[in-house]
């Protein structure tokens, strides 16, 4: 029999109706909702064992104590180890995010290692006599820099260079009733945070600074002075200069100075941070003593600040960023490498930093993927030592900064960390501090590889207080505001002390809200004429940068504030003079 | 749709011209005693509003594939063009079920003469709206959720179920108006069911009129019961808040109004006269009354709300106004210029009898149930609650705005074509016999 | 439900803040976005399309030098607890309040995404997946397997912390203690606050330190008059801080002066 | 109509009723073979071993699962038996001391947060209560997973058991116990 078109459509039909009657249409709808729980794109987290691993956060000298949650050997969120002496269990916004800096997508994954140490060991061999080695290191104080200044002793005409930064001198905020801060962030991110706030209740915060930061809105009293006058209401309150003249120049009212003058006099001990024209009353600032090393290592070449070395001298340049310390301005650096083809090596482990001018850019560890200690905090008043142990293994293609230097010198490779361990363990000072048990021990009664093994299960050596230690005078220790260069654009910069590069989740602190100023963001009153989140470019004598605008009430008008990132600081410091135009 | 100015005595439905067959390819589909224009100019008229119909359903897609990302919508303006929209055409789509009330269960024979027309544009709102909603949710995998594990406390609940089934019954009212077409009749059992539905329409009408009393209501409900929201917040009888009520009377009151507005443009367009002139009339004069009512009782709503509701959660009504450009204004063109006044313009049986005025009435009534869902939209989301919250703006993206035409193009397509090939007008033939019979009579004058 | 089970004692959890210790560094956000799985911007997203379960706005006195004052307001979901707004809307129950502990608690699994709640929510807390969640690449390693990672198109918010809330209950049963045992963890941003501000507790129990704080005179609660009964309480010493509870300043005032 | 006349669509509706009754369930399941044959009965009897004594706590009060391959090793180090699975086992896992990729019969969605210490420790619940007699099973059934959702058909039913794992099947059982409060008590 033929079928035709009405059987056809009676088949479909019967079929429809049968269909809602089997699970069928049901399961499918059920199915395609669970398939909404699990599409691809969402992670699955991995399962395991839950552990607590405990180490020091690197990030900055403040080295807090840390306790990281790990499924089985990766730490999934990390937080402060309690009962510290120093850091008091708390952890800053960039500390809590550390376990994600080996993924952040601005990492430097692989460089060419053999071309650099070949480069290297040629330009130490064209070395000219006026012509310098030098090695760059960022942080000062660590044990790495004690091999960088070895291997720089053995080389010919080679220097060892830092950003000026004294460390053996210490505050000790628990001495000062009254902290008078010219913009230091004393309550974000200065010193070790939680020390900070545990002495906070003890003294009287005075802050002068243009912009109200969260320290200013923080301290006990805030004094809005001009940007870049800081020098100028120091001397006043010194006597160096008139009342009248430094309100003159300060823009603060002259009774305000005088009263401040005052309350300095009379509420002592006065701890003056950010300027050294004002003298600290008190032993606020105190000499520390060096951590131990080994005798054998005395034999070092000396701390050389790089204003020191002459214009186009340096022949060969080794900058270790993988520790982030103060970022000298690339122009500053620029200009004393020697015109014909200098060799600069940048061993880094994100692309932002002097990776951006370096010709070789090498990969190295980034915390917590090596081991490294971290010299003491500026608001330590005894020597420490506390390493920063790996938490998760190191990629293959990074190099050890050390390491390197040390072969280019021909140092021999040893096991610096325990030799110092070992050193320190002879001295048999102090107390160790150990943070599973937050238990502190004399050193004495340590044996030396407990000393050591305790060292890398998270603990932390502390110096005997040492009340000889003489008053001592902070030079530089704090980064001082440099002064306003001559420029005839309309504003003054003001940077904010944001730390860069961070976790990718810091993005909550300023992209997800306004919180703080993000990487490469300025901040200008709603008069500048320019819209919220407007694309811009801000421009300074040295060059010009692409940045995102914030609008703030709570910014003076021809004032801008940008946060201090590389990109930032090779242009201009604070008190620069520059402008924000559109893009 | 619109038709070429041929003298009326020229067409009756026997003689269609036929000298082109492609002229009139479709001619017997075309409703018996109706004359419609040629099918390529149906087709010219149909392309734009099918072109504005593939952008918007690409538009939709993209937010279905890509999700909500594409809307300008955020954290803080969850609810956006789309809401407003869904709210605007389900009122105005009132006038289905209301107009079936009446006809059905009042017995007001009048208006048959537009109800299928009123059918038709309740169908096209409803699912236009039903539309637009699954593009808003983030996860209409899971809608069907709502269905299975319903939370009954939630007004939005009470919304979907009630406008799903009202849906439903939409389309079953719909059935017969397709079964009459002139080539569907020949199937004899389509006759049959087309009959024994016709039965069915007086409980269609019943059931419509209580579910579609009910989703009004809670459409209204969705913003009176946000306590976080003070300036949409608002006390309750019973279980409603005064919104419920609110919403319901607006949508009975403007449906008619829309519906005469729809048949005035279908007339301009088509350049045919489809109903009475009585009807429209009554139509206004329904809706006139229904917004008088509105009005008074928005009006003692509001000054509860300004003196009694809003400063009890500790918000001064008069600061809501302060956020420009949201002034009293808007309180004014609501309930004043686009309520009390078309009310007026409606009632007065004067004005009601010249066209201009019932329809610019009905216009402003239709405006002004426009404006009250979006004040309620989004004014509340706009403004602040926190004391550190910021007055927000919002705008939508253009794949919102297609999403949104889509919608429109629908209606238009769905309406021209139903008008086409369906009895939309029942009165439409014998108005045009009517028409013929006085041109006849004048001829004769004339010629003796 | 809970009137089936007297053993266990109805906890109700809340939260004090000192307002006057918050220095606004941020702490707390990123702790929770570490422990809740929240993944890092989408490069479209900003403060009104990301994913802060708890916010940090700061806020001023609207005054200027010398007189201008500046604080920091930490804002979680409130957890009200009376006609909590969130849950009566929701149409197919993906919020509830838990009786055994107050928190009102939201399954992302459940939602489909209707953006209710977010209309009902006044102190803004809800937040709305408008991306799919990306990691960069190898990041996903350091996801927290106690909470599961949400997809587009889902509303999510501030739980406190119930994975940690899984985690000591799992312990205590390992532990072989009752369930009548009060579980005992404190959520993520508690623990990374450096000052100590944010406080966390059963109110329930007048012992509790919590409790004490919250009846303090100086303590006080987000638009109080609207009774939705929130769990968190404020604290501050400053009575304009205090102030920022009420209702906002009308128009253009204090527009564009609170940041974050 | 006649009775002639409705034989299409009654064919239509037998058609569709055998498909999604009969071809449906089964096609929505792809099956995956264990890595190895695995009998769980041998280990009960000969080795007289308990489900914990490989399926453990760890300290932390969370539930280890399915054991590591050094728990094999532990007693597989060299083959104990004479079967073929076994020295495959061996030669292919233990000596190159390479995990086999189970699959977990009882896996939950990743949204459930299940706590056996609060269901074997606390409520004393038997092993066999949920996952029926996989415990005395003599081989290891293909594993089953639902080609959309990708959850294991366990979930939906559990072999030789009146029920499965889904969600109303634990608030079945926690109603009773009056031990049902929120979602968030069983989701994370």
């Amino acid at each position: 029999m033929k079928t035709t078109r009405r059987e056809i459509m009676l088949f479909a039909g019967g079929s429809a109706v049968g269909v809602l009657f089997t699970p069928a249409p049901w399961r499918l709808l059920t199915d395609t909702a669970l398939w909404s729980e699990n599409w691809p794109g969402i992670p699955a987290p991995a399962r395991g064992e839950i552990r607590a691993r405990y180490t020091n956060c690197s990030l900055c000298t403040a080295g807090c104590a840390v306790r990281a949650r790990c499924v089985g050997d990766q730490p999934v969120a990390l937080s402060g180890a309690g009962g510290h002496p120093l850091s008091h269990g708390a952890l800053c916004a960039f500390g809590l995010a550390g376990h994600h800096l080996p993924y952040i997508p601005s990492r430097v994954k692989q460089g060419p290692v053999k071309e650099a140490a070949a480069a290297v060991a040629d330009g130490i061999a064209k070395c000219g006599p006026a012509e310098y080695v030098v090695t760059l290191d960022l942080r000062p104080a660590r044990t790495a820099s004690w091999t960088y200044r070895r291997a720089m002793a053995a080389v010919k005409n080679g220097r060892y260079v830092t950003p000026a930064v004294d460390s053996s001198v210490a505050v000790d905020l628990s001495k000062a009733r009254t902290v008078l801060s010219f913009g230091v962030p004393v309550l974000d991110g200065w010193g070790t945070p939680g020390n900070a706030i545990a002495a906070r209740p003890g003294f009287r915060l005075i802050q002068a600074e243009p912009i109200e930061s969260r320290t200013a809105s923080m301290a006990d009293q805030w004094l809005r002075i001009r940007p870049g006058s800081e020098d100028t209401l120091a001397q006043g309150l010194a006597g160096q200069i008139a009342h009248a003249a430094a309100a003159e120049g300060t823009g603060l009212a002259e009774r305000e100075i005088a009263a401040l003058a005052a309350q300095l006099e009379q509420n002592g001990p006065v701890l003056v941070l950010g300027s050294s024209r004002l003298e600290s009353t008190g032993r606020t600032i105190v000499s520390r003593r060096e951590t131990p090393v080994p005798a054998e290592w005395q034999k070092a070449a000396p701390v050389t600040d790089l204003a020191s070395l002459p214009d186009g001298s340096v022949r060969v340049l080794i900058i270790d960023e993988s520790a982030p310390g103060e970022y000298l301005p690339w122009k500053a650096i620029e200009k004393k490498l020697v015109a014909d083809n200098p060799v600069v090596v940048a061993l880094a482990w994100s692309r932002e930093g002097y990776g951006r001018h370096a010709q070789h850019v090498l990969p190295v560890g980034v915390y917590p993927e090596v081991a490294g200690d971290i010299p003491p905090a500026i608001d330590s008043v005894a020597a420490t030592f506390r390493l920063s142990v790996p938490l998760v293994p190191v990629p293959e293609a990074c190099v050890k900064p050390e390491e390197f230097v040390a072969a280019a010198a021909g140092l021999p490779v040893t096991d610096t960390l325990r030799e110092r361990a070992d050193a320190i363990h002879k001295a048999a000072r102090g107390t160790l501090f150990t943070y599973a048990d937050t238990k502190s021990v004399e050193l004495k009664d340590v044996k030396a590889d407990d000393f050591w093994k305790a060292l890398n299960a998270g603990g932390c050596w502390i110096d005997a207080p040492d009340d000889k230690a003489p008053a001592a005078r902070l030079t530089t220790a704090v980064a001082e505001l440099r002064p306003v260069e001559e420029s005839d654009l309309p504003l003054v910069v003001v940077l904010s002390h944001e730390l860069t590069p961070g976790s990718p989740i810091l993005s909550k602190l300023y992209q997800e809200s306004n919180l703080r100023l993000g990487p490469n963001c300025v901040a200008l009153h709603p008069s500048c004429g320019l819209e919220d989140g407007a694309k811009a470019v801000f421009e300074t004598l040295l060059g010009k940068c692409p940045v995102a605008v914030t609008l703030d009430a709570g910014i003076p008008p021809g004032l801008v504030q940008v946060s201090a990132s590389p990109a930032v600081l090779d242009l201009c410091a604070s008190g620069a003079r520059a402008k924000v135009g559109r893009a | 749709m619109a038709s070429p100015p041929r003298p009326v005595r020229a067409a009756p439905e026997r003689k269609t011209p036929v000298d082109n067959p492609l002229d009139n390819m479709d001619r017997h589909f075309i409703a018996r005693g109706a004359v419609r224009c040629s099918t390529p100019k149906f087709l010219l008229w149909m392309a734009p509003w099918a072109a504005l119909l593939v952008f918007g359903l690409y538009s939709a897609a993209l937010c279905l594939i890509k999700g909500l990302n594409q809307t300008n919508m955020d954290n803080r303006f969850a609810f956006g063009l789309w809401i407003f929209l869904d709210l605007t055409v389900i009122a105005l789509g009132a006038g289905a079920f209301f107009t079936g009330f009446l006809l059905y269960i009042l017995k007001l024979d009048e208006l048959r003469s537009v109800i299928n027309s009123a059918v038709v544009i309740g169908l096209v709102c409803y699912s236009g709206a039903v539309c637009v909603l699954a593009v808003d949710v983030g996860q209409p995998l899971r809608a069907w959720f709502t269905f299975w594990y319903p939370n009954v406390h939630s007004m939005l609940t009470e919304v979907t179920f009630c406008i799903s089934c009202y849906l439903t019954v939409l389309a079953i009212e719909y059935v017969p108006i397709v079964l009459r077409n002139r080539k569907l009749r020949q199937v004899p059992s389509f006759l049959v069911f087309e009959f024994e539905l016709h039965k069915l329409i007086y409980v269609l009408a019943g059931v419509g009129t209580f579910l579609s009393f009910f989703h009004q209501g809670s459409l209204g409900g969705l913003y009176g019961v946000l306590r976080g929201r003070p300036f949409a917040f608002r006390e309750g009888l019973a279980v409603w808040p005064s919104t419920f009520f609110l919403f319901i009377i607006s949508a009975a009151a403007v449906g008619p109004s829309f519906i005469l507005l729809t048949t005035w443009l279908v007339q301009k367009i088509t350049r045919k006269r489809l109903v009475r002139p009585e009807v429209l009339q009554l139509l206004g004069r329904i809706s006139g009354s229904l917004l008088a009512v509105y009005v008074l009782a928005k009006s003692i709503d509001t000054l509860i709300w300004i003196n009694r509701t809003s400063p009890e959660t500790g918000f001064q009504a008069w600061q809501y106004y302060s956020w420009k450009p949201f002034g009293t204004w808007i309180l004014v063109a609501e309930i004043g210029v686009c309520g009390l006044l078309p009310a007026l313009m409606l009632l007065a049986p004067k004005l009601r009898r010249r066209t201009g005025w019932l329809v610019s009435g009905a216009f402003l009534a239709c405006a002004g149930v426009a404006l009250n869902r979006f004040v309620l939209t989004v004014q509340t989301l706009a403004l602040p609650t926190l004391s550190f919250d910021r007055f927000l703006s919002y705008t939508p993206s253009w794949q919102e705005t297609g999403t949104f035409l889509a919608v429109v193009a629908y209606g238009v397509l769905v309406y021209s074509f139903s008008f086409r090939y369906f009895q939309l007008f029942p009165q439409e033939r014998e108005l045009k016999l009517e028409a013929r019979q006085v041109e006849e009579e004048r001829e004769l004058v004339g010629r003796y | 439900m809970i009137s089936a089970n007297k053993q266990i004692r109805a906890a109700r959890y809340g939260m004090t803040i000192d307002v006057d210790r918050c220095n606004g560094c941020g702490a707390c956000m990123v702790a929770c976005s570490v422990e809740n799985n929240v993944p890092p911007a989408h490069e479209g997203a900003t403060d009104r399309k990301g994913l802060t379960w708890i916010r940090v706005y700061k806020v001023d006195n609207g005054e200027e030098y010398p007189n201008r004052r500046t604080a920091f307001v930490p804002v979680m979901c409130q957890h009200c607890g009376n006609e909590t707004p969130c849950v009566h809307v929701c149409p197919q129950q993906a919020v509830d309040v838990d009786p055994s502990t107050g928190v009102v608690g939201e399954m992302p699994q459940r939602c489909l995404g209707c953006r209710y709640c977010m209309a009902a929510c006044p102190y803004h807390a809800r937040y709305f997946n408008w991306w799919d969640p990306a990691w960069p690449a190898g990041m996903e390693k350091t996801l927290n397997p106690g909470v599961t990672p949400r997809m587009r198109g889902v509303v999510e918010k501030c739980n406190l912390c119930h994975g940690r809330w899984h985690a000591a209950k799992e312990q205590a049963a390992a532990a072989g203690k009752p369930d009548t045992e009060p579980v005992s963890y404190v959520p993520a941003c508690v623990e990374a606050c450096p000052t100590g501000a944010i406080h966390f507790g059963d109110l329930n129990d007048a012992s509790s330190a919590t409790a004490k704080e919250a009846a303090e005179p100086d303590s006080f609660r987000l638009l109080e008059k609207l009774n939705t009964q929130p769990k968190i309480y404020y604290r501050s010493k400053k009575d304009w801080v205090r102030g920022i509870a009420a209702a906002p300043r009308p128009g253009g005032a204090g527009k564009e002066n609170s940041r974050g | 109509m006649t009775l002639r006349g409705k034989i299409p669509f009654l064919a239509g509706l037998a058609v569709a009723l055998g498909a999604g009754w009969v071809g449906f369930p089964h096609a929505i399941y792809r099956s995956r073979p264990q890595p190895v044959d695995f009998s769980h009965k041998v280990h009960a009897d000969k080795a007289g071993a308990k489900c914990e004594d490989c399926h453990s706590f760890r300290e932390d009060g969370t539930f280890a699962g399915i054991p590591t391959i050094d728990k094999c090793a532990g007693c597989h180090a060299a083959p104990m038996g004479t079967t073929v699975a076994e020295k495959n086992f061996i030669d292919q896992y233990v000596t190159p001391n390479r995990e086999p990729q189970w699959s977990a019969y009882a896996r939950q969605p990743e949204n459930v947060s299940f706590s056996h210490a609060a269901h074997v420790k606390r409520a004393n619940m038997t092993c066999e209560s949920c996952h029926g007699d996989t415990g005395t099973s003599g081989t290891l059934r293909p594993y089953q997973v639902d080609r959309i959702s990708g959850y294991s058909r366990d979930i939906w039913k559990v072999p030789n058991t009146p029920h499965g794992m889904k969600m109303a099947d634990c608030i079945e059982c926690h109603r009773q116990k009056g031990l049902e409060h929120s979602c968030l008590d069983c989701h994370k």
